[in-house]
């Protein structure tokens, strides 16, 4: 067990390493640089350009620029901002709460959703809730977040006016964020624990769970659902993927607080020190939370945990 | 679980005793009404890419800028957005470009991401472990954001939002198709192939992939609609496509700033996409049990 | 306030005409006079009242400051916050007259180039320390100081060259070259005066912890979330321009960054904010119909929103060509039907408050789809059987380049032309990047793009139409007509404002009757508020005033 | 006495798409108290949906009872509502599956299932249950039963599994057992130690037992009475004895004949039934089984026979009286052989005697280890000693056998063999050459030579390719055929192995197992090779299929002059098929011998156990068991000296350090014991 985590922990710092060489590389070929968002190129002469390239050090080839990226980056120094020379660990960390909040609470709606609806049109295959489940599933991951966002937003703050239309102060302005981002995850879980549910339901020992005389409840509640509930456990993992994706858009739509909503802005002013932070720190938490997630499952499962 | 070979012939053969067994029972089924609707609604969208002209009532472009932002009327049925143009005919020639990113970034992602698992699920060894280093890379970096930085980087021409788009879905085709690689491979008649002395290229191509495709292909399926939703979320963050004929995505974005004021100006595009998305959902999914094995009885 | 919204641009900063914040106190500009456009009173109204003391102000802006530090800021969202903590040496009345703000008098030399300040003796910056000649001295070197990675204010403060300091209260700057644009230039918000003591103890975060002598100190900054600022109680030196010149009424003043329009608007109209800025035109009449808000417009001086026309590119090199253009565009129509009424359709170089303005452009162009096809005709350019002109089997299209997003419609404008255009026979590419910069300013790779600059003074006008010394980017249109630079140059140093309007409306007589630029609009910064809101105004700029502001209970 | 469980005329429908389909058709049988009834017949005759129609599973598989009744103890099962039956279910009447590893939920403890049953239907205190759990476990013979209650599913092996899921039956004390094919996925060894303990407990509880089960062996074993289903009818019912010794229906009578017995003469043929037992979407008019009846006649084409019944037997046939009179004294006469596959006549097979010519095959020290996965580099590697120094060799045209458990290593020794994976250590020669420093295109030509034959028909064969492909693929590979002359050696190919040529274009899934595995072997044998491994290749098909393909391998062996590998478990199967066999044991070839004198006087004690464990048909003669205590070991961690002393009867201490060498007790007959029996 222990060594497996090893192993693990190892590669997924190889990752890291890979997946922030990846984005500066990237980064690098945007266009253009960022002098632009600091002083009008109209009015500024071509040397105020040159200076100021020089001084963000992004006039140096990209080798050079990688290795002093990487060298500060083993200090744990994750560089300063380019637009304002703020340091970048510290932004993300004051915002990374916002996110995780906004994270949890959605993720935490569409488990609970996702679970329930799911186990219901399982058992209930072909009747009308199976019909509401799998539509409200389907919903979820069919619309396109920032509508669906845009229009909770409408309804509920604007026209019933019952919750703040932004901020990222207090668990009223979660709610509709949350909404919105849970429906997706929820789509997915209903998708995921109705068919896991359905495999499991024909599964053999399910005969026999039946042959010793249990109840129709015991079976489906106490072993089928456990059953099926187990592999979506790794969803958790995906979800949380999902979820920081989604918060590039819903903290934009919310103006919430948060490191999807820096992350955009950060890429569209080429402010490669931001976005290479955010996406070196949101790497660490989906491996870190995939990790805790397999190491976890291993538990759960006792024939991972055998196999283990 | 672990089942001996023997095990496995003898369930083989339950099933095979009773076909009934496995079978979804006498209520009629309904995912099977579902595809049934979810082919129509495709079918007339991609009536719609082929042949507008047919469908639309006005040229896309044409504004008539003394009646714009008209409520939808028997003139206009989806009424006319902030040039005056008819959101209807707008709607129907907006779905080509819609399909056109669905379809072209699955095809590319698939390709590439397709490929890549197949080669390394198959050869395995280092090939295979620096491959998966690579997809665990692109995995840990959201999607959305690996494509906004490409999409960013290259600027918002069609051909780049289906690749920004298209970067993003790799990971997820490179996995699924090397675990369905890996697992045709350990077949009983992929060792009958080698024990006959085909060469491994030969196994490979002719046994190996054929049998991994259809996940794949489910994949895909879902991943249209994926793929289209990306695409609106560029447009949103602001990063869509700036055509004559603006695509679904586009619409939604731009006229959502309306919605107060005229609703259905984003309401339609945005009704399009999600009936679109919805439909390749469903069909994914029917795709998906017919094609599982496990379901194959039902 | 072209920067009002070239806020909502730089959250994707593509880095355009649209980041400068060189806003300074612009031409007649009516100092605040908004033009509020309901029943809520105007500043004066407010003034006549008896103010409500504390309470706080939720302001919502549609993007987020860069920095608040006026020397590095680059946009005019960070002015219109910092505006409330900075004070500058003079400021600019109505009548364009330079009135004291810190400095109490001024005088010139005769060559020009030497400024001497007195200045105000009572003034403490918000974290105690003292206002005097270093502080002053320290601000602008500091700003030319290389380290400091100035942006705007550089250009805003040239020429400025050194400083002197005669005594605590007695500062002396010395420019390099005579410029009649200086002394009006020191109004601008980017050459606010900084705490000397402030920025030593902050170094480059000073950004994040701004400290001034303005009515309103810094308490704190949730990036992406809000700015907070408080009322300085010790405020007494506001200037005459302001309706209130003693500490502010407002215990508070809150910004909220709210980026997504509907949000920023439904946030008013939820009550979330009291008041939230750059309300887009199809929603300011149901605002102006509901009686529990007010919507204030304010007209920004400068140079109105402007097509260029790219002269290095053929066929656009021939006036016929351009004047095709002049006539096949209905800029009234695109106006009308974009903005609602809202906006103004704009007819010159410059924007009707500015000195100099030539108000007898007004309508002297009018659409005419014939004149335009005949110009063609003429040129040789015949209609294909696509509809689009050839000659010598090249199509006549036109590069229309416009940055993104879609600010202030202005992406819609050019879908608007490209079907206007399509009627003459012109096939318009539209091209929308995120990056301008290189595709306008260094590859020149254009036929036409649009512009436009918060200016106070007509000076401005150089920037753009003056020929290009080699490597100075601006002139877009690339236009190089000596009568036109001699023109410019005159205007820059004339003493009598008779003939320098005189010069001014020559320039724009010039452009206009050689096609050199559409213009399109004049951009008014639009704020929608709840009726409790009273007395907030705008300085020359438009930028708000929140002294004078206070809370209807 | 008054019978337990009744059922009378039972017939069962079940829901498809395709309309409804009768599983079951008028169905009888009793089981009187403490009564053994075996329900014998091969896939495809609903025996398993006849027990789960007692306990009205089927309701849950969209079957239902189309009429007839079930009375248990008075009770009429047919009419009871779930409810009322749940409460009966592991309590009067409690049911062990087919396959132990799915029939446990595999995210409890076995303990948690065991308690979840009895609190379920006796109100025990959890302690109470526990402890009857604990008692259980421990009655069924499972070592530290404490251990075992908090251990996974997964965790135990699959004998032991199938001890606990009889410890969960029987753990409410139930009056009718009913167990399906309980020992099929099991090993002979564990095999007859299940059916020994199931036995011990029937007395032991005073219950009845309803065994559902394809191999008339284990019917024979253990039954009072045995039912024959076929097609979802009764064919015949009677007691055990009088069944085997004058079956009244030519199905049950074609079933005894087809089983090869441990005293079935090497090279003769094993009699079978023609064709495949049809499927319940497509039956036959009349009497079901007459498409595969010698004694078929119009009338069994047109009306079908009824359920006649004699005294104690049952029967539904309309030629009983003719089929008596072919049953002369002597069970196998040629009475049916009309039925069996065409095949020369017996004389000409007999020329197939192991000619003690050159060896084509020599096999030196060949070791194949695996290494575990997960061990720390740098420590010492453990190892999964899967074939470890194994010597023989195979001659010109004999059939070697080779037998043992499964984890004994006989099919990665067959792999190996084949150089589909390479040995970790060891020489293989065939035809003279090495096989093992072979690579790439040398080797890929050698398999010309050597071919193979699967276990597994469902799997062997690439369900997307047609049979003509399938068949011809190896002469694409090695030939260069046009696409006719392909089409033509394709046809004969089928042809060679009974099957139509017109089946060249269908595809697999179309096809019965017997007909897949002939596909398997047309494969085989397409390019003439001198060697054939058959791995298991009947142990997957049913008894009368399971004649036919024999008869087939020998029929071609004979033909082509083959020389076979035959792996199996099956003792009778290559007792019958072999000429020397070899018996493997925890990777090591513990003896080999000549088939029948392995028989006879096998050497080693496994050996004998594993002939000993093999349930035989042959009421005459009940061998004196000594069945296998325990199971085979971790090949991982092989016991020290010899590996089979931890189970063997013998064993002593020296068997325990010292490991025993093969070494000759005649000249034909080697065996690595100590102490040779």
């Amino acid at each position: 067990m222990v060594r497996t985590i090893i192993g693990r922990v190892l590669s997924s710092l190889l990752v890291i390493a890979g997946s922030s060489v990846l984005v500066f590389v990237i980064m690098y070929l945007l266009p253009g640089d960022p002098v632009d968002s600091l002083i009008d190129p109209a009015s500024a002469t071509p040397e105020q350009i040159a200076t100021l390239r020089h001084q963000l050090g992004v006039d140096q080839p990209l080798y050079a620029q990688l290795a002093d990226y990487f060298g500060k980056l083993l200090r744990g120094d994750f560089g300063k901002s380019l637009l304002n020379s703020e340091p970048v660990l510290p932004k993300i960390i004051e915002h990374f709460p916002a996110t995780l909040a906004l994270a949890a609470a959605s993720a935490l709606l569409s488990v609970i959703v996702g679970v329930l609806l799911g186990v219901l049109s399982a058992i209930h295959r072909n009747r009308p809730i199976d019909v509401i489940a799998r539509i409200v599933g389907l919903l979820g991951i069919s619309m396109p977040t920032f509508w669906s966002g845009i229009l909770l937003l409408l309804v509920f703050s604007i026209h019933l006016g019952w919750l703040p239309a932004m901020g990222s102060d207090g668990w009223k302005t979660l709610v509709l964020p949350a909404a919105t981002l849970g429906l997706i995850g929820g789509g997915f879980i209903v998708r995921m624990v109705r068919n896991s549910m359905l495999e499991v339901v024909n599964e053999h020992f399910i005969v026999t769970l039946r042959s010793k005389g249990l109840s129709e409840r015991a079976i489906m509640y106490r072993h089928a659902l456990r059953n099926a509930l187990i592999p979506s456990v790794t969803m958790i993992g995906m979800l949380v993927g999902e979820m920081l994706a989604g918060a590039v858009v819903i903290e934009t739509v919310f103006s919430r607080q948060g490191i999807g909503r820096i992350v955009a802005d950060a890429i569209m002013a080429k402010d490669l020190p931001v976005v290479q932070g955010v996406i070196v720190f949101s790497a660490i938490v989906y491996v870190l939370v995939n990790l805790l997630v397999d190491i976890s499952y291993s538990y759960i499962d006792p024939r991972v945990r055998r196999a283990a | 679980m672990r089942e001996s070979a023997t095990a496995k012939a003898l369930l083989q053969k339950r099933k095979w005793e009773l076909p009934a067994l496995r079978s979804s029972g006498r209520r009629f089924d309904l995912s099977r009404l579902f595809a049934a609707g979810a082919v129509a609604v495709i079918a007339f969208i991609v009536l719609c890419a082929i042949v507008p002209q047919w469908i639309a009532p006005y040229p896309p472009t044409e504004m008539m800028t003394d009646s714009i932002m008209q409520a939808p009327s028997a003139a206009h049925p989806f009424g006319t957005d902030y040039f005056g143009r008819d959101v209807f005919s707008l709607v129907v020639y907006g779905s080509r470009d819609s399909l056109f990113i669905g379809l072209m970034s699955v095809v590319v992602g698939g390709l590439v991401g397709g490929t890549l698992g197949a080669l390394s699920g198959y050869i395995g060894g280092r090939l295979d472990s620096v491959a998966m280093r690579l997809v665990d890379t692109l995995m840990t970096i959201p999607g959305i954001l690996l494509a906004l930085a490409i999409a960013a980087a290259m600027g918002p021409s069609l051909t780049n939002i289906v690749l920004a788009v298209a970067a993003a879905a790799i990971p997820g085709y490179a996995r699924v198709m090397r675990g369905q690689t890996m697992s045709i491979n350990g077949r009983p008649y992929i060792t009958a192939a080698r024990s006959i002395g085909v060469t491994r290229f030969g196994i490979f191509w002719r046994h190996v992939l054929p049998n991994s495709l259809s996940p794949l292909l489910v994949m895909s399926t879902l991943g249209i609609g994926s793929s289209i939703l990306a695409g609106s979320g560029l447009s949103f963050l602001g990063l869509g496509l700036l055509k004559e004929i603006p695509d679904w995505g586009t619409l939604l974005s731009q006229g959502r700033g309306y919605l107060t004021v005229a609703w259905w100006i984003c309401t339609f595009p945005g009704l399009a996409i999600t009936l679109l998305v919805l439909a390749v959902n469903i069909v994914g999914d029917w795709l998906r049990d017919y094609l599982d094995p496990k379901k194959k009885e039902a | 306030m072209f920067l009002a919204i070239a806020l909502v641009l730089s959250a994707c900063a593509g880095g355009n005409g649209g980041n400068k914040s060189s806003g300074a106190s612009g031409g007649n500009g009516a100092a605040g006079e908004a033009q509020s456009s309901s029943a809520a009173p105007s500043a004066e109204q407010a003034a006549a009242e008896t103010p409500v003391q504390g309470g706080e102000l939720t302001y919502a802006l549609a993007t987020s400051p860069d920095t608040l530090d006026p020397a590095r800021s680059g946009l005019a969202v960070a002015s219109r916050v910092y505006r409330s903590i900075f004070d500058n040496l003079v400021v600019k009345d109505a009548n364009n007259e330079i009135k004291p703000w810190l400095a109490t008098e001024w005088s010139v030399s005769d060559d020009g180039l030497t400024y001497t300040f007195k200045l105000r003796q009572d003034v403490k910056f918000q974290d105690g320390t003292p206002f005097n000649a270093e502080a002053v001295k320290f601000t602008f070197d500091r700003i030319l100081d290389p380290n400091t990675k100035a942006s705007n204010s550089a250009s805003a403060l040239k020429p400025y060259a050194s400083s002197e300091v005669i005594d605590d209260y007695t500062i002396k700057l010395v420019l390099s070259t005579p410029s009649r644009a200086f002394l009006v230039n020191l109004t601008q918000t980017t050459l606010g005066i900084v705490s000397p003591t402030a920025v030593e103890k902050y170094g480059d975060q000073f950004g994040k912890n701004p400290v001034g002598t303005g009515p309103f100190k810094f308490v704190g900054w949730q990036e992406n979330a809000d700015i907070t600022l408080e009322r300085n109680p010790d405020y007494n030196w506001g200037p005459e321009t302001a309706s209130n010149q003693g500490a502010a009424y407002l215990d508070k003043l809150v910004f909220k960054i709210v980026p997504e329009e509907a949000t920023r608007i439904g946030s008013v109209q939820s009550k979330q904010v009291l008041a939230a800025e750059t309300v887009p035109p199809q929603n300011i009449a149901a605002l102006k119909a509901d009686s529990n808000f007010q919507v204030l417009q304010v007209e920004t001086g400068g140079l109105p929103y402007t097509l260029f026309i790219n002269q290095n590119k053929e066929p656009w090199n021939e006036l016929k060509a351009r004047q095709a253009l002049q006539y096949g565009v209905d800029i009234g129509s695109i106006v009308k039907t974009l903005y609602l009424g809202t906006y103004e359709q704009a007819w010159s170089a410059l924007t009707p408050s500015m000195f100099g303005y030539d108000a007898s452009l007004e309508n002297s162009v009018q659409p005419d789809a014939d004149k335009a096809n005949q110009l063609l005709d003429e040129l040789g350019w015949t209609v294909g059987s696509d509809g689009i002109r050839e000659k010598d089997g090249k199509k006549l299209t036109l590069h229309y380049v416009d940055g993104s997003p879609n600010r202030e419609k202005r992406n819609d404008i050019a879908v608007m032309i490209q079907q206007q255009l399509k009627k003459i026979g012109i096939q318009v590419d539209v091209e929308i990047t995120k990056d301008v910069a290189t595709k306008v300013f260094q590859n020149d790779d254009y036929d036409i793009y649009g512009n436009s600059q918060v200016n106070v003074d007509p000076n401005a006008l150089s920037q753009f139409y003056h020929t290009a010394a080699p490597g100075v980017l601006g002139n877009i249109a690339h236009v190089s007509d000596s009568q036109l630079d001699q023109w410019l140059e005159q205007a820059a140093v004339e003493k009598d404002d008779t003939k320098r309007a005189e010069l001014y409306k020559n320039v724009q007589q010039f452009i206009k009757d050689n096609a050199v630029i559409l213009p399109i609009y004049v951009f008014p910064y639009t704020v929608a508020a709840s009726n409790k809101v009273k007395g907030l105004a705008f300085d020359s700029v438009g930028y708000p005033q929140f002294g004078g502001v206070y809370i209807q209970k | 006495m008054e019978p337990l469980l009744e059922i009378n005329r039972l017939s069962v429908d079940f829901h498809t798409r395709r309309g409804p389909l009768q599983a079951l058709s008028e169905v009888s049988l009793t089981i009187r108290q403490g009564e053994t009834v075996c329900l014998v017949g091969e896939s495809g005759s609903g025996k398993t949906v006849a027990s789960k129609s007692v306990m009205r599973l089927i309701d849950y598989e969209n079957g239902r009872i189309a009429g007839g009744r079930i009375r248990l103890g008075g009770l009429d099962l047919a009419s009871l509502s779930q409810n009322e039956l749940r409460s009966l279910r592991g309590k009067k009447m409690a049911m062990v599956f087919q396959e132990p590893m799915a029939a446990f939920d595999p995210v409890y403890t076995i303990g948690y299932q065991i308690v979840e049953t009895i609190r379920r239907h006796d109100s025990k205190s959890k302690e109470d249950a526990w402890e009857h759990a604990v008692s259980l476990l421990d009655r069924v013979g499972i070592p530290e039963p404490r251990i075992r209650m908090k251990q996974y599913p997964g965790e135990l092996s699959g004998g032991m599994l199938q001890r606990a899921m009889i410890a969960l039956a029987l753990s409410c004390g139930p009056e009718l057992l009913i167990a399906d094919e309980p020992t099929t996925a099991l090993d002979v060894t564990i095999q007859a130690q299940i059916l020994q303990l199931l036995q011990e407990l029937k007395e032991e509880f005073g219950m009845s037992i309803l065994l559902i089960t394809h191999d008339l062996g284990i019917a024979a074993e253990i039954a009072d009475r045995v039912v024959v289903l076929y097609a979802g009818r009764v064919a015949e019912q009677a007691p055990t004895a009088e069944l085997f010794a004058r079956p009244h229906h030519p199905y049950t009578r074609g079933l005894l004949d087809s089983i090869a017995t441990l005293d079935t003469e090497k090279g003769e043929k094993l009699h079978s039934i023609a064709g495949s037992i049809p499927s319940l979407t497509a039956l036959p008019n009349g009497c079901l089984f007459h498409p595969r009846c010698p004694l078929a006649t119009d009338k069994c084409r047109s009306e079908a026979p009824p359920l006649v019944a004699r005294g104690e037997r049952e029967w539904a046939c309309w030629h009983t009286e003719e089929l008596l009179k072919t049953t002369k004294g002597n069970k196998r006469s040629g009475g049916l052989d009309a039925a069996s596959t065409a095949v020369p006549p017996d004389g000409a097979l007999t020329a197939t005697s192991p000619s003690s010519s050159q060896e084509l095959l020599q096999v030196e020290g060949v070791r194949k280890y695996y290494p575990v996965k997960g061990s720390l580099p740098g420590r010492k590697r453990a190892y999964i000693r899967a074939v470890d120094d194994v010597s023989f060799s195979i001659r010109q045209g004999e059939t070697f056998g080779l037998v043992g458990e499964s984890g004994s290593g006989k099919s990665t020794l067959g792999r190996v063999l084949l150089q589909l994976e390479k040995a970790t250590a060891g020489r293989i020669r065939f035809d003279g050459r090495e096989l093992t420093d072979m690579g790439g295109t040398s080797l890929r030509s050698a398999r010309k030579d050597i071919q193979m034959i699967f276990q597994d028909p469902y799997g062997s064969l690439d369900p997307r390719w047609n049979v003509g492909d399938i068949v011809g693929e190896p002469l694409r590979v090695h030939e260069r055929l046009n696409a006719s002359e392909k089409k033509e050696r394709v046809a004969r190919l089928l042809e060679s192995v009974g099957l139509d040529a017109s089946y060249a274009s269908r595809y697999p899934h179309e096809f019965s197992g017997g007909q897949r595995q002939r596909i398997g072997i047309a494969r085989a044998i397409a390019l003439n090779p001198k060697f054939v491994l058959a791995d298991e290749a009947v142990s997957a098909l049913d008894v009368s299929v399971q004649a036919q393909v024999v008869n087939l391998l020998q029929e071609l062996q004979e033909k082509l002059g083959l020389t076979y590998l035959f792996i199996a478990h099956g003792l009778q199967i290559v007792r019958h098929l072999s000429d020397r066999i070899g018996v493997m044991y925890l990777g090591k070839l513990v003896e080999i011998a000549p088939s029948h004198e392995l028989f006879l006087r096998p050497a080693h004690p496994y050996t004998k156990a594993l002939i000993a464990s093999v349930p035989s048909a042959d009421l005459g003669a009940k061998r004196e068991r000594i069945t296998l205590q325990g199971e085979i070991p971790s090949p991982a961690r092989p016991p020290s000296g010899c590996r089979f002393h931890t189970r063997c009867p013998l064993a002593t201490a020296r068997c325990r350090e010292e490991e025993p060498a093969l070494r000759a007790v005649d000249p034909e007959h080697v065996v690595a014991c100590h102490y040779p029996l």
